[in-house]
């Protein structure tokens, strides 16, 4: 199977980040009849968050199966009916949950293929949302990325546009390997554009959604329309901002933000997690190994406050990175002269 | 404690729980409280009943659906509805919201966003108690959904195993949001579940305060003995959605007018009236009574200030 | 298949694991095996009447003491050996040894590193196959110390909603390491757990590979006819400590020497004889076959080389 | 309480590293009659590395309490036992198991204090131990330190000597907040220097291990005996190297790490755990953020390989840093030339 990137500037269909991904798993599961879904409210609830909406009436209870609250096990079930040849999407509402299928993820699912010689394969998808929004409080509103980008055998993708979102979760679903799918719960509704013909993005291929050439923002999921809106007002100002979304973060696409960095000289990295290892710390930390010599500046990067998410909203919104935060680290990174 | 002032009690926290729910589903839909609510009204009996049974250095762990369970034992109602308006006066600075509610000063262990989550914790409290050799005890509610999670079951074996005084009481509201029992368990009853880890257990009307109070006496005599654990499940059904945006539509009709007619406010009146031997009049004053208070602590909370950033990060985020 | 031929399976599977095992205790004990190694000495009559019971499409999922579960299911020796002394030739290239043996070919799932991590992967199976409309089954094996893990519970309770093809086989070895299963639950039939799940249930003798057969056989109709799924609990004891190291202190003599006089595979043995219609002479000559068999598979795994570290990280890490 | 840390030179008695831990348990529990112990083969047992040894015989069965497999929900009765005035000591036998555990820590233990505005207070210790050692393969050898150091309400800590052990266990029991406190299994025979008389570590206080000028190596564990032997040789050549340990990983000692990266004004840093997403990357990236002008080259990691650990004794050598990889990395970051 090859998989291709092909983008049909003639359509522009507009639809929303759920309806994206609702079309990808109904084209799959056309497809392909070892495709399901699997997870609590997916069938006749059609998911919280509407993504699965309409599949029971097309696939019928067999493909499309509701859960008890026993995350552990019908994940664990889904990483058995990989390896017996299914192809299973198991949602988890928040990724707040993960914390309970981690044995199912990590160490079953993750190092399958390694403790077989490459014999068995575990082709999983896991679909969950995280960040904060909405005053969810702290156990709906976590952001833990950086756990699953620390487990060899793992990918993770984190789309920011219905149309990523769309076609890296029909190439996710036809990958041989375990897919971590995270979604972000305040991009469901919002809107882009689609073509309605079949394609697909390669797992491991980033973007640059915004050209520029002062500085280098790398940032996904739900940070990237406000680190795009921040590089708007950026521009105002005569500063000319390119912004990255590798899209996935494993494989991450190493050579388009090293090109980025080093026409550049200058990067900030902007995710909504918790600062304290996060996986900007990673790709900082990768950018200074591979561009020292490039940058002008130390890498920055704008993150979420080191706390629980508050349920009050106002520090909701304090406590993860905002407009202004990403325009203050741009200016302060280009403003940075050598001692 | 005479009659009167066993049932008066017994009302107040029923009937408090059911205004402060009303209230605040009213102030739900105005847009002053956001986030997931979701309310007991239905289940108010549960936490009355089993609360009422309670001595006040005992504890109890509490769900998502939590509010009726800090009511009934004891919680301040201003300090919860200023928590559920994000109020700096709330339990929790305006922290925690609805599913984040403790109240350490009565042994109230806490709300909780995992479903499930909370039953280990009150395995803690068990295992507290039992090192100490005290005769306190503890009250683990759940819902048939937190049933299917694997740490009920491991924490039934513990306690089982190490004979806490840890009464498991199962609000069997026959569904986890809209996924009915029927379809995540081959049985119904759940207390059956319990037998295998031999742990005693029990199914009873969930609706009627006095039958929940009776049994949950009768649990904790067996708990304060060193027999425990023990397993109580509460039939019950919710008055609504599972949220307050969820209509419920999938609730049918019959099963909900079934338990409308058996609704545990309108009961506990009638306990208050035939055993407590309030007239019709003193409950409608005892009733308008509760209403006030509720209003005044909605206006304390609508007029409390929010907790502001500097003291959030400066005194608050260590 | 002839009666002759049935035993002579089951005899030769038998007598396999327990000369597989006993070598591979000598070759610990010379430094050649390295890691965790869990022998199944003593429980044989459990892999062995299960897995005879089985179709050549159906699954089974071990556990960390897997050995006995893979040879049963038809594992090649040659392989195992040089996983477990960590050569290329192995199931896995040497990397995963004991705990990791997993052979796709015949539907093994796999050993597991995590106690009770493999019972869900199970269900995935019955799931795969609920799905496709197969009339494959799973044997998911485990013991009791994995019974007290959460996924036990809520697998047995997804088992039962969806009408899995599933056999829980619960190699009751009444030890989990150095705890005894009285120390971990309250009643030492954990065939009971399954009851408040719906699921069907049953004791037998482990030891005894016929019982072992038929009861999965009968399970197995059940599973196959969608009516499932069935618990087993196959009441076992270890012959010796929880690993190679562990001499097993803890295990109280008249215990071990009752499970001792029930030999699984003295008690196959005399099947062989007795309704197989093998003479000593034969059976002897046939146990000799087998140790060759075995003493050139050590051989083999002995003489291969190990995977190179090249070929390690340029093609199988990827 | 006043924790201060004091290094008796004059007592020079040398016992185990399991030794100092089981001193530490066994002082704190005379101490204080609500700190218990609590896992799997803990009593009878010992506890498999025989930390616990003799706690039985000294305090009972109510107090040294022996689990079934059910690693969830004895560590949320610990967590729930902490909330209600006691001091836990939850051990979890493999840091690969604490995947079952994580919603007790993170979803309740690490945010209780804040969901209760500081009125709940979690005082448990989990103590655990990770690192690959002697063939135990994927799912026994996993260094996991990154998780927790991500979760804002968690303490790490991870001693690499019989001294910090003792010091550090008894300061995180007297602690009223969760750690974690993660051994090594391959350093429970090491032995060294512990004092009889009573002493604590702060939590946050790391310790130069090998005062030098040339370079600084950051490691923790296991990996400090490592990067000293690493030392000596490199001191043979001439390259007189820094060895720090941070001893604890939350809180961190920034001040030690940024004093010492300033001064030899180059840095190495040296973990176990898989490279990617690794705390390593996160204490690259604070010191190319605070001593950006400072660095003569980029901060260089030394990490383990993307990869399940093998069990096969030379590729799980060769999947974790040696020696010669320390002193390769510490030459090549010496010998770096500006473009
Ligand atoms: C572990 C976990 N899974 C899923 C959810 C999402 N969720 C919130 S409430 C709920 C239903 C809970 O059902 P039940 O335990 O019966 O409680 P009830 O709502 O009936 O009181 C679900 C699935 C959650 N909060 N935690
Ligand atoms: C989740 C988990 N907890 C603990 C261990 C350590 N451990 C390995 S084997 C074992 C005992 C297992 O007992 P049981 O399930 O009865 O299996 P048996 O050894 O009797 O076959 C334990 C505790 C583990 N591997 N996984
Ligand atoms: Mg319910
Ligand atoms: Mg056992």
């Amino acid at each position: 199977m090859t998989i291709s990137e092909k983008k049909e500037n003639s359509e522009n269909r507009v639809i929303m980040y759920r309806e994206a991904l609702n079309e990808a798993i109904m084209e799959e599961m056309k497809n392909d009849d070892t495709v399901f879904v699997m997870g609590e409210g997916v069938a006749e609830r059609g998911g919280s968050y509407k993504v699965t909406a309409g599949l029971l009436d097309e696939f019928g209870k067999k493909r499309v199966i509701d859960t008890p609250i026993s995350e552990a096990s019908f994940t664990g079930a889904g990483v058995g009916a990989a390896i017996t040849g299914m192809r299973p999407i198991v949602e988890i509402l928040f990724i707040d949950f993960t914390v309970l299928i981690m044995d199912q993820i990590v160490n079953q699912a993750a190092k399958y293929k390694f403790m077989t010689g490459g014999k068995g394969r575990v082709p999983i998808v896991v679909r969950t949302q995280g960040g904060s929004g909405n005053g969810l409080a702290a156990q709906h509103s976590q952001s833990l990325e950086a756990w699953f980008y620390h487990i060899p055998g793992l990918k993770v993708v984190m789309p920011s546009t219905p149309y990523d979102a769309k076609g890296l979760l029909k190439s996710a679903i036809r990958d041989d390997d375990p897919v971590m799918f995270i979604e972000h719960k305040l991009l469901y509704m919002k809107k882009g554009e689609v073509p309605e013909s079949e394609y697909f993005i390669e797992l491991g291929r980033g973007e640059i959604k915004r050209k520029g050439k002062d500085i280098t923002i790398i940032s996904w999921s739900n940070m990237i329309p406000r680190s795009l809106s921040a590089a708007e007002r950026l521009a105002e100002e005569g500063i000319d901002v390119e912004v990255i979304d590798p899209r996935t973060l494993v494989p991450l696409d190493r050579k388009l933000i090293m090109d980025s960095v080093k026409k550049t000289r200058n990067a900030v990295i902007v995710q909504e997690a918790v600062r304290r290892g996060g996986v900007a710390s990673d790709i900082a930390s990768i950018i200074q190994e591979e561009a020292f010599e490039s940058l002008d500046a130390p890498v920055a990067i704008v993150a979420g406050k080191n706390t629980p998410i508050p349920f009050n909203l106002r520090l909701e919104k304090a406590s993860i990175p905002q407009e202004k935060d990403i325009i203050l680290a741009v200016k302060k990174t280009l403003n940075f002269k050598i001692g | 404690m005479s009659f009167r002032e066993f049932w008066r009690d017994i009302y107040k926290n029923l009937y408090t729980i059911r205004v402060f729910e009303k209230n605040c589903i009213r102030l739900y839909r105005q847009g002053l409280i956001v986030g997931y609510f979701h309310p007991y009204l239905g289940e108010e009996a549960i936490a009355v009943g089993a609360c009422a049974a309670l001595r006040s250095d005992d504890y109890i762990v509490s769900t998502h659906r939590g509010h009726g369970h800090c009511i009934a034992r004891g919680g301040d109602i201003r300090k919860m509805l200023a928590e559920v308006l994000a109020k700096e006066a709330g339990y929790c600075y305006g922290l925690g919201g609805s599913m984040h509610i403790a109240d350490v000063a009565t042994g109230n262990i806490g709300a909780n966003g995992i479903v499930g989550g909370g039953i280990p914790l009150g395995i803690g409290a068990g295992l507290s108690i039992s090192i100490r050799g005290t005769e306190q005890a503890v009250v683990i509610f759940f819902s048939d959904g937190a049933s299917n999670n694997g740490v009920f079951a491991e924490s039934l074996n513990l306690a089982a195993i190490w004979n806490l005084p840890v009464i498991f009481m199962l609000e069997n509201n026959h569904y986890a949001v809209s996924t009915p029992i029927e379809e995540a368990s081959r049985t119904e009853d759940l207390y059956k579940r319990a037998e295998g880890y031999g742990v005693f257990a029990t199914a009873i009307d969930g609706n009627d305060v006095k039958v929940v109070y009776e049994k949950t006496k009768e649990a904790l005599e067996v708990c304060r003995s060193g027999r425990g654990p023990f397993l109580v499940e509460a039939k019950t059904y919710r008055q609504g959605g599972h949220h307050v945006n969820d209509p419920g539509k999938y609730m049918p009709r019959e099963k909900l007018d079934y338990y409308m007619s058996k609704d545990p406010v309108q009961t506990g009146r009638k306990y208050l009236i035939n055993e407590g031997g309030f007239s019709e009049d003193e409950v409608k004053r005892f009733e308008t009574e509760i209403e006030n208070e509720i209003k005044e602590a909605v206006e304390f909370a609508k007029n409390s200030p929010e907790l502001s950033e500097e003291k959030y990060f400066n005194e608050i985020v260590i």
